[in-house]
């Protein structure tokens, strides 16, 4: 049963993707096929969960047959078990309330200058739901990749979805660099591995690492270069750059895309291959010092943003990093359950916040600057009750889901800290202590910013005052928006409960008290740092910080600056310079025969003079050099 | 192989002056008589080889009691002496002929004033018709041909 | 398939190669027929000769025993030990149908360009084309082969020098001279394809026949099977430099690219597809037909020198085409970066890099093709492949020639997925491992192909960045011209390519286990491990 | 002791039935002299001494017999047993050689006689005869006497043929060639005589032998290898080797048409098979030296050939150029002889390459010959001037292109491309890689100039070309342009003509 219903959760979203593009021409024959896609998914996903926790994992589905390398013959197989079925449930969760969102967001055909594009939108949605579940469920390597290089297009796609905009196309090629350059290190450790092991099978790899045959070099070249590949994926350090920018895509996307699933991937690599990686000590604690600098690092920046979407952009990167945290501190194989299930929490609440984002730009007619929203407390109450619940689990106070999780976490990191974890677990405990007061402070900053100010400064003076561009559906927002909004809301009020009887991939998850209050008071403090600044003075806390500063956080650090003058004009230049070369170097050398040639052929005409005795000259002269010839070889 | 000697140089003088003739004249006739004063030096050679002992240059330098070539009815030298006569008479003949047709259209021996056949000649052009030979054809002329009235309007230049 | 049924099919290899090339003669002798007439002549042809190759291709399957699945063995040149003999195995059947499919697409693409000039002498050429191609890719004697190889040369030049685009505009070069356009660019173009390649086979021939004389015989399956054997390592260097370089002219190996991407920009569409899915894939199948079995030890030595001119063209190609402003000669150019990646696979003298090398082989043929064939359709509508002047928004003014292009370039970029990726990857495995044969810059050539594959996703993306999104923009002097998206026909022609990209792309094994038992053939000399 | 050697008529007809026919011509003319109505006989008597002489090398061929005639007793020598030595020897290589020089011959009769013949044919038929006699016997010569004469029978008349054009430019073109003739007659002449001299043979087995021997002094060497040179010196303006081929291009530009095709098939047969009788049969022993030059004025002829050939704009002269490339690529595979057990595999692949040179030629020429009768600027006429003949003539265009195809040795030329082969493969044998990889580069160099004149033929007419003109194919044109096509496309289909030349044993 679970066999079966691991191949229907990739083929459901694919076939949706293929017939909603190729065959239909109507926006409801996509909409349809789209919306029946990932909600025959999560059906699947969850007829999976039970059958997996029922009859146990299945380890190899056949899904798309062998591969053959002239050496080895390798099963291109899918695989169904706890981890790979509860991640599916949470994918197709949020895929399936994205795609109902989007028949509304995406409304109506748009002006011909920005078209809505809603069936190649909700198909490449679909597609990119069907690549995630590759991506969880297979059990090659190989097969992986292409989920996962598949999710990138997706990416691609669909931030540059609105192509018009010249910041959304240079955001999607932005967003398909950097990540592919972190998938060289993925490409790079499939080729180890298949060099190495002689496989790249998750069982086998799994297998092999758990019985230590693996050499050491191998396993753990392969294990650093495929951390490269999730630090692109996840958005971690240094490659995270792409996310904030990957905002530029429609608010359903970045629930979807960039917090809910295909940014966790990266993460869930890392635990899929957990005994892999913990053969291999050194990419452990790279990923625990990458954890602990983007975790860091990204709720800072997260303080300064004035965007709403950014903001949660710098959150999802910093809250991934978590997730990495969580599973880089594991010390045995089971250790993988705090960072995936702060993976599930976040995919909950984060897409919510997501949703919220796009709900709010939908009222304000496209902006998604924080300040334009203020007084949502006093215009959409419900709104923004929904908004205070996502920020509060965001922040982790108890007993959002966002509580359970992060304290997972923090408490696996004391933990390993406590029984010789090494340096990097008492790095990423510091780091993620310090990082909730940070959580705190942006969360609440954002609620006070939105939720808080005067409604005729925000978000009723759009409501009133209905954007141009998109008319008149400023005013409410439909129920295919809001309902969705309530089904995430309830799962990440309640995901906690699941500790109640834990699925085997969270059985390890466990809460220290003494750290999950420590960071709890940490969050409340930040909060009431957040919360408290309008008694002294501004409304945004932020404002506390000096005007470069605060500019040099909210631009990242500055690092696009970095990347641009170490990478890409670099690069331009080399590329300017080769083609010149090809030009006039290579083919230059070329054109250099041809006119020796040609050069050859006018000179030796000029023996033709026309006189014959002229050309006696000729038959005399070959002949006394013919006749040396002779006698020197003879 | 003093005995040689005088021979040889005969023969290379005259292959001297022959050369010489036929390198410097301008008159035809006068590097038809630098031809003949070549083919005579040959002859001389010829002649000066028949005279050597049997077997020529391998016999005298061989060890002695080496090998010698068996009874030979020709003479080869003389023979060969005797063939270059009758080919030079004949090749005066042909040649006598051609510089008389020559002459006969340009009233000049000068080998100098007929070069329009040489690419690289002041006089060479490709330009139809431009070298005095009506319609460019050959001696049979356009026999069935078309009218040679029709101008050659276009002569692209083909690349080179 | 009636495995009995299909045993006695041998004469269907002659047929496949002779139908085409008779056929050619054909069109161009019957002045009488009409331009569509004509194409649609050689569309039926191509078509039976499609049926013929896959009914050969079944014929001589399966492919698990090593050896020819289907044979014909005739005399030819005595004198010469010549043999017309010719042969299927899992190494040319995927090519004989790639170049089954490609002759049948540009052939009915064809029957559709109503505007297209003198069709039927274009038709023929095609037609000889496909030909000369399954005669190479079927040939099993040295002779032979070179024979076909050479055959394909005039019937393009033909294509070239007479179909192609004589508008192209003019260059300049940074020491000031210009570089012509038009008709001028056109000869150039042709005379470039022609020289260059004739060079390659006159220098490969002169390989061919060192190892003819040296062994006695041109039949390559006894020179596979002698694997090197009777020949000293250093004549097998030899004749190894010789007919690689012969070969990596057509394939093209950097430095010796220069032709390709003239004759690509201004070949006609079906033209440039022949050229990228058919002719460089002679080239490559010659590497591993010829050079690997029957040289070995020579192989071994210069393979470090191709593998690592392999990667310089995986490198250069796709910086220059960050830089390139022409869409045509933009494929071009990254056509030179793909069959980097299968040079660096021949290269390993691994099964790995050598399946790789034969799958990368026919995903370019299939990739390469929809890009020109979207190409060649932006061309017909706008005159040019300037991406400047070709204006942005392509996937609203035109939706399903700009999705297609977008699948191109995707496909382009090695998508895992699609059919770019495993040869890619295979050839990386390969040249990992290939420390046998390329020694120390076995890695370091792996990582850089390795970087290559980030380069082609800029280039790519770049394409798309200016072309496909971006607002709806039409140049200047188009401006006034309605648009028309891609016709019936015209999606007709590219779909078969896009199914099978992705196909391959997701069921590699419906190549890799066609190939693998003849790789392993291949290879049995050298270092299988 | 000395008596007249008894002579085998049947072996020497393929020399004397191009004589007898030219006897009766002559006789023809004294009886009737200015009677046009006998034109036709004249035709007719000069076709059928052609057609004898390759009736009578197919019979030779067919009959197999190892036939020689005009010979010297053998005996016992001094220093052991000596062999009869001949003069004239009918083998594979001489009735090959036969063979080429007779059809082509006849393919070039067949064009001149209506066209530069009919004002002369006596003359002309005379003339044509004499020189095919001369070039059948310089394939069976067996010693330089014979060699000599017979390379100037081959070579006087075709001065003759050349000034047939009775204008300043025929006689320019006639001065030229003959020149040339007579220095290198005198180059030869040196050279025989010095291999005279160094030998004391003239039969050229025996010269052989001599050389052949263990310990040759010095001084015997030199003055056989100077002599060799000389001699190769002395041949090389027949076959239009650099640097004796300057006349080349002026006197096929001045000649009438088919004489030029005259001199580039029946005259270059006759320069290679003095080359190869005199190097080959005569002096295997001193292949090291003289393999050596050779390679290097072959080398030397293709590239300047190509390289000026590149460079013209009118068809004859190309074809001059193109003539004289091709000469080297005849000469190529002599080059590759580094001993004497290389010595028969090397001529082989020389006769081969000269089969289909020939063929391929006398195509070409047939489809130029008919334009320029066509064509208002006659024999002057451009490359420009085959644009869009494909239109117009498809069946000359077709020819046309085939036969530049072969010489280019491009497919569908198979024929061109296994004769380069061929060509190399000696080459290549031996290890002259210097050598073989020039070849290699002038293939390119070939190509560009064959396949722009093959290009100009389907091109689209120009826009001022006029009204095209019909034109009349005479049969005999259509016999020539047939049967070289036929033969064209007989040995692309079955390259083993090619390939497949003198088998057996060199002699």
């Amino acid at each position: 049963m679970s066999s079966s219903a691991a191949v229907l959760c990739v083929l459901l979203p694919a076939a949706a993707a293929a017939f909603g593009m190729v065959v239909g021409r109507s926006r409801s024959w996509a909409r349809d096929w789209a919306v029946a896609g990932t909600a025959g998914a999560l059906v699947a996903a969850v007829v999976e969960l039970v059958g997996v926790l029922r009859d146990g994992p299945v380890h190899s589905v056949r899904f798309l047959g062998t591969l053959d390398t002239g050496v080895t013959v390798l099963d291109l197989d899918l695989r169904a078990d706890t981890l790979s079925a509860t991640v599916a449930v949470a994918v197709a969760l949020v895929a399936a309330c994205v795609q109902i969102y989007s028949s509304a967001y995406l409304d109506g055909e748009g002006t011909p200058e920005a078209p809505t594009r809603y069936r190649p939108y909700a198909a490449t949605v679909s597609m990119f739901t069907a690549a995630m579940m590759v991506v969880v469920h297979a059990d090659d390597l190989l097969l992986l990749v292409i989920g996962w290089e598949v999710m990138g297009l997706s990416s691609y796609l669909l931030v540059g979805h609105h192509s018009e905009r010249p910041a959304a196309r240079a955001a999607a090629v932005k967003a398909f660099l950097v990540t592919r350059v972190g998938d060289l290190g993925v490409m790079l450790a499939l080729v180890v591995l298949l060099t190495g092991a002689g496989t790249t099978s998750v069982s086998g790899l799994v297998e092999l690492a758990e019985r230590g045959e693996l050499g050491g070099g191998t396993v753990t070249l392969a294990a650093l270069l495929l951390l490269a590949g999730v630090a692109g994926k996840s958005a971690q350090f240094p490659l995270h750059t792409w996310l904030p920018d990957a905002m530029e895509g429609p608010s359903p996307v970045s629930a979807l895309i960039h917090a809910a699933t295909m940014v966790a991937a990266g993460v869930y690599l890392v635990a899929r291959l957990l005994p892999v990686f913990l053969a291999a000590e050194v990419a452990l604690r790279v990923a625990a010092c990458i954890a602990a600098v983007t975790m860091l690092g990204a709720a800072l920046a997260a303080v300064a943003q004035d965007d709403f979407k950014r903001l949660l952009a710098y959150s999802t990167i910093s809250q991934v990093a978590y997730m990495l945290a969580g599973v880089a501190v594991a010390t045995d194989a089971a250790g993988a359950g705090p960072g995936v299930f702060h993976l599930l929490s976040h995919a909950t609440w984060k897409a919510m916040l997501f949703l919220i984002a796009g709900c709010l730009a939908h009222l304000v007619g496209g902006s998604t600057l924080m300040a334009d929203y203020s007084g949502l407390r006093r215009a959409r109450p419900w709104l923004a009750g929904l908004l205070g619940v996502g920020l509060a689990s965001l922040a982790g106070i108890p007993p959002l889901g966002g509580f359970w999780s992060k304290e997972a976490v923090l408490s696996a990191a004391e933990h390993a800290a406590l029984h010789g974890g090494g340096w990097t677990a008492w790095t990423v405990l510091v780091a993620g202590l310090v990082t909730s007061l940070l959580t705190g402070l942006y969360a609440g900053r954002a609620w006070a910013v939105i939720a808080g100010g005067d409604p005729d400064l925000g978000i009723a003076r759009t409501d009133r005052d209905p954007h141009p561009d998109t008319g008149g559906h400023g005013h409410h927002l439909p129920a295919a928006m809001s309902v969705p909004l309530v089904l995430l809301a309830i799962p990440s009020v309640l995901v906690g409960l699941v500790l109640l009887d834990p699925p085997e991939v969270l059985a390890e998850v466990e809460i220290s008290p003494v750290t999950a209050l420590i960071g709890t008071l940490l969050s409340l403090a930040g909060i009431g740092w957040a919360l408290n600044a309008p008694r002294r003075g501004f409304l945004d806390v932020a404002d506390a910080l000096p005007e470069r500063q605060r500019a040099f956080l909210r631009d990242g650090y500055r690092l696009d600056d970095v990347q641009d003058a170490l990478v890409v004009r670099p690069v331009r230049r080399l590329a300017a310079r080769v083609a010149a070369a090809d030009r006039d170097v290579v083919d230059g050398a070329v054109r250099g025969t041809v006119v020796l040639t040609r050069w050859g052929g006018v000179r030796l005409r000029r023996a033709q003079t026309g006189l014959a005795t002229g050309y006696l000259v000729w038959v005399f002269a070959g002949a006394a050099l013919v006749g040396l010839a002779g006698v020197v070889l003879s | 192989m003093i005995h040689l000697f005088g021979p040889v140089l005969l023969a290379a003088a005259l292959a001297g002056l022959g050369v010489y003739g036929l390198l410097a004249r301008r008159n035809a006739v006068l590097v038809l008589i630098g031809a003949e004063l070549l083919l005579n030096a040959v002859n001389v050679l010829l002649v000066t080889v028949a005279a050597m002992p049997r077997g020529g240059l391998l016999a005298l330098t061989a060890p002695t009691g080496a090998r010698q070539g068996a009874a030979d009815p020709l003479l080869g030298g003389q023979v060969l002496t005797i063939f270059v006569i009758t080919i030079a008479a004949a090749e005066i003949g042909l040649a006598l002929a051609v510089v008389l047709l020559l002459f006969r259209h340009r009233a000049t021996p000068d080998l100098t004033e007929v070069r329009e056949l040489g690419e690289a000649s002041p006089t060479y052009t490709e330009e139809f018709g431009a070298v005095g030979v009506p319609g460019g054809t050959g001696g049979s002329g356009p026999v069935d041909g078309p009218d040679t009235g029709a101008s050659p309007s276009t002569r692209e230049e083909v690349h080179p | 398939m009636n495995a009995e049924l299909l045993d006695g099919l041998g004469w269907l290899l002659p047929v496949i190669v002779g139908v085409p090339l008779a056929t050619a003669v054909l069109l161009l002798t019957w002045r009488t027929l009409s331009d569509r007439a004509a194409a649609l002549v050689g569309a039926v042809v191509a078509t039976a000769v499609a049926v013929g190759a896959v009914l050969a291709a079944l014929a001589a399957a399966p492919f698990d025993p090593a050896g020819y699945g289907l044979e014909v063995d005739g005399s030819w040149i005595p004198a010469l030990g010549v043999r017309f003999h010719l042969g299927l195995d899992g190494i040319s059947v995927p090519l004989v149908l790639l170049t089954a499919l490609l002759a049948l697409l540009v052939c009915w693409h064809l029957v559709r360009s109503d505007a297209a000039p003198a069709r039927r002498g274009l038709t023929a050429c095609v037609l000889a084309v496909e030909g000369g191609a399954m005669g190479t890719f079927t040939a099993l004697d040295l002779i032979l082969f070179f024979v076909a190889f050479e055959t394909v040369l005039v019937p393009m030049w033909f294509v070239i020098a007479n179909w192609g685009d004589d508008t192209q505009p003019e260059r300049s070069t940074a020491s000031g001279a210009t570089l012509p356009g038009g008709p001028e660019a056109r000869r150039d173009a042709a005379n470039r394809f022609i020289l260059f390649t004739a060079l390659g086979s006159a220098v490969m021939l002169l390989g061919l026949l060192l190892v003819a004389l040296r062994t006695g015989t041109t039949d390559l399956v006894e020179l596979t099977e002698r694997s090197g054997a009777g020949m000293s390592t250093g004549v097998q260097v030899v004749a190894a430099v010789l007919i690689v370089l012969g070969l990596a002219v057509k394939a093209p190996m950097w430095p010796l690219h220069t032709w390709l991407p003239p004759a690509h920009t201004i070949a006609p569409t079906g033209g440039s597809v022949l050229l990228a899915g058919v002719l460089l894939k002679m080239g490559t199948y010659g590497l591993a037909r010829l050079a690997l079995p029957v040289l070995p030890d020579g192989m071994r030595e210069i393979a470090p020198v191709l593998g690592a001119l392999g990667v310089a063209g995986i490198l250069w190609g796709g910086l220059a085409c960050l830089a390139e402003r022409d869409l045509k000669r933009l494929v071009a150019f990254s056509s030179v970066a793909h069959m980097g990646f299968v040079l660096l696979g021949i290269a390993s003298m691994t099964p790995q890099g050598l399946q790789g090398a034969l799958f990368a082989n026919i995903a370019h043929g299939l990739i390469t093709g929809v890009l020109f064939l979207v190409a060649g359709a932006v061309k017909d509508r706008y005159h040019t492949t300037d991406l400047v002047l070709l204006g942005s928004g392509l996937r609203d003014r035109l939706p399903r020639l700009g999705w297609l292009l977008a699948f191109g370039a995707v496909a382009g970029l090695g998508l895992p997925g699609l059919a770019g990726f495993w040869g890619e990857i295979l050839a990386v495995v390969g040249s990992w491992r290939g420390e046998d044969a390329l020694a120390g810059l076995a890695r370091p050539l792996a990582v850089l192909a390795t970087v290559g594959t980030v380069i082609a996703a800029a280039y790519l993306l770049r394409v798309l960045f200016l072309l496909w999104h971006g607002p709806r923009l039409l140049p200047g002097t188009h401006a006034t011209t309605t648009e028309v998206d891609a016709t019936g026909s015209e999606v007709a022609v590219v779909m078969p390519l896009v199914l099978a990209t992705l196909a391959l792309g997701l069921l590699p094994w419906l190549l890799l286990d066609v190939t693998g038992p003849a790789v392993r053939v291949l290879l049995s000399g050298g270092v299988l491990s | 002791m000395t008596r007249v050697p008894s002579v085998d008529w049947v072996a020497l007809a393929p020399v004397v039935a191009p004589l007898l026919g030219v006897v009766l011509v002559l006789v023809v003319d004294a009886v009737a002299p200015r009677a046009a109505r006998l034109a036709r006989v004249h035709d007719a008597l000069a076709v059928a001494g052609l057609v004898a002489a390759g009736a009578a090398v197919t019979w030779l061929a067919v009959d197999g017999a190892a036939r020689s005639t005009v010979c010297v007793p053998g005996g016992d020598g001094e220093a052991g047993l000596v062999l009869p030595s001949c003069s004239y020897v009918v083998s594979d290589l001489t009735l090959t050689l036969q063979a080429i020089a007779v059809v082509g011959a006849l393919g070039c009769l067949l064009l001149a006689v209506d066209g530069p013949a009919a004002a002369d044919r006596t003359p002309h038929h005379v003339l044509l005869l004499s020189a095919v006699a001369g070039v059948a016997a310089l394939a069976g010569a067996r010693d330089l006497a014979t060699l000599v004469i017979a390379l100037e029978t081959a070579s006087l008349p075709a001065v003759g043929l050349v000034a047939l054009r009775r204008d300043a430019q025929g006689a320019q073109a006639g001065i030229t060639l003959l020149l040339t003739a007579v220095a290198s007659l005198g180059l030869l002449l040196l050279g025989v005589a010095l291999i005279h001299a160094a030998t004391g043979e003239l039969h050229l087995d025996r010269i052989a032998t001599a050389l052949s021997g263990p310990d040759l002094s010095g001084a015997v060497l030199a003055v056989a290898g100077l002599g060799t040179v000389l001699g190769v010196a002395g041949i090389g303006f027949k076959l239009s080797a650099v640097p004796f081929h300057l006349w080349t291009p002026d006197t096929y530009a001045g000649a009438p048409l088919p004489i030029a095709a005259f001199l580039a098939v029946v005259s270059k047969t006759a320069g290679l098979a003095a080359v190869v009788v005199l190097l080959a049969l005569g002096l295997p022993a001193l292949a090291g030296s003289w393999g050596l030059v050779v390679a290097v004025l072959a080398a030397v002829t293709v590239t300047v050939g190509n390289l000026v050939a590149l460079r013209q704009r009118v068809a004859v002269r190309l074809l001059a150029w193109s003539t004289v490339a091709q000469a080297g690529w005849v000469l190529l595979p002599l080059g590759a002889a580094v001993d004497a057990a290389s010595v028969p595999t090397a001529v082989a692949a020389s006769v081969g390459y000269l089969v289909a040179y020939a063929a391929a030629t006398l195509a070409v020429f047939t489809v130029v010959v008919l334009l320029a009768r066509h064509h208002p600027a006659g024999e002057e006429h451009t490359l420009a001037d085959y644009r869009g003949l494909a239109r117009r003539e498809p069946v000359a265009a077709a020819v046309l292109g085939f036969g530049l195809a072969c010489l280019a040795g491009l497919p569908p030329g198979v024929m061109g491309l296994v004769a380069k082969l061929v060509a190399v493969r000696p080459l290549v044998d031996n290890g002259v890689w210097v050598i073989a990889v020039i070849a290699a580069v002038n293939v390119v160099l070939g190509v560009l100039y064959y396949l722009r004149w093959g290009a100009l033929l389907v091109a689209a007419p120009g826009a001022g070309d006029g009204a095209p003109v019909t034109w009349r194919v005479r049969p005999a044109e259509g016999l020539v342009l047939g049967g070289a096509a036929a033969l064209c496309v007989a040995f692309s289909v079955l390259p083993q003509v090619v390939a497949g030349v003198l088998p057996g044993v060199l002699r």
